[in-house]
């Protein structure tokens, strides 16, 4: 939150800004500058959540992941879910970062840190914000299987049959 | 006529094989209609339709929403990110 | 999770040991390091907990907080602490440290990091961790008040009138 | 007459001014006799006791645990990490 006084003669007006922190970025996410950036004295509780690139998804091999995202309408949605999360905890700091491009194994996709004056908060909040970026926020991965295969993940799952030889019907 | 540019995301962009579309629009059709469009001058698109997801000025629109050819537009499959 | 491999002629005896990942320093708390120590592929997601000294506390100033531990009951409660929450989630790795000795505002008290293959696990996980940690582990922390006077800090408050005068009478 | 060694932490050691207290201790008597004990050999712990914890060999012990002198015995308010 920053405080922004503006002085006309005898009257002030203060405006109260809440400093967002969201960004998108291609380069490998630095999730300890994301962390010390919501830390404050204010706040007893800092949770960090980390998604990472996993190996197995249903039994199959991942190698790869490929991120895309629609930038402008990402960063807008991420920054309404945090007003939306702030609206229901008394959140201090929130950063987002999301990653796109290319990913391997072990790799961050995306990094939520809050910092919150008491721990069920901030555990709430950092949960509550993973949760909405993945159902809301345009982003997309292309799966990169072992066996050379590539797949784009949207939920709901991949076209039935039936769908495909109708569209070529 | 005029024309809607309409942006294209992730499987959506793959299947038509370039990132925009231009659909000759009319000023207030709807998305239900944008997606009919879509489904004739994109056959391979087809079978992705019912599932796409339509944005307009960085907001999801349900299917009676009127797009303007002013209008930010984009369409995409339902999103996997995090 | 460490595999130990032991082969007596034609016998193989496998133990698996999990990494326990665990201590009690007197020094800042690198919860950068902490955090990459459970990072693994198998894991998609990661959560770290950082609780930090707060200024305010029911409406009265702190300046510091002093930790005191009873360091060799506190790593066995905690070893209990991690087997616990595996027998609850799948976790990959954890990582716990707590920090003793004067901390000022700001500093980090202690971190929490856990990995899971999902993420509701991790969150899961990582809020069981601290809320336990906070009831059983013995650490205490004494208060440091702007007004110059300090305060041991025991869950139930302090003593009452009556059990003070009940113990000089 | 053996005797049994107790460590106090926090605002018990504070309380006490040690951070070990020797009791007289017969093989047989109870966390309950401890409590009683420390009560009347320190009297500025009297106000605690109530709330005092136990742990005997790094675990919580109730007050019908039987202490022996060989245990590592040690007596604190309720905790406050984190």
């Amino acid at each position: 939150m920053v405080c922004v006084c503006l002085v006309f003669g005898s009257w002030t007006l203060v405006f109260l800004i809440n400093t967002t922190m969201i960004s998108l970025t291609h380069e490998p996410i630095d999730y300890h500058s994301l962390t010390e950036a919501v830390r404050s004295p204010q706040s007893g509780a800092v949770v960090l959540f980390l998604g990472t690139v996993r190996e197995l998804t249903a039994g199959r091999q991942t190698v790869a992941l490929d991120y895309e995202g629609y930038p402008e309408m990402a960063r807008a949605k991420l920054e309404e879910l945090e007003q939306a999360a702030r609206s229901r905890w008394p959140i201090d700091k929130v950063a987002i970062v999301h990653r796109l491009g290319h990913l391997e194994l072990g790799d961050i996709s995306v990094a939520v840190a809050v910092s919150c004056p008491h721990r069920k908060q901030a555990f709430e909040a950092g949960q509550f914000l993973i949760d909405e970026l993945k159902v809301s926020v345009p982003i997309w991965k292309r799966e990169n299987w072992a066996d050379g295969s590539t797949e784009w993940v949207h939920p709901g799952g991949e076209m039935t049959k039936g769908e495909i030889d109708g569209a070529k019907g | 006529m005029k024309s809607l540019s309409v942006k294209l995301f992730a499987k959506a962009r793959d299947l038509v094989g370039s990132p925009t579309v231009e659909l000759p629009w009319s000023d207030g059709e709807t998305v239900a209609a944008l997606k009919q469009r879509l489904s004739e001058q994109c056959p391979d698109l087809k079978p992705l339709v019912p599932r796409l997801l339509v944005a307009v000025n960085n907001n999801y629109a349900a299917d009676d929403c009127v797009l303007k050819t002013t209008d930010e537009v984009a369409c995409f499959p339902p999103v996997s990110g995090g």
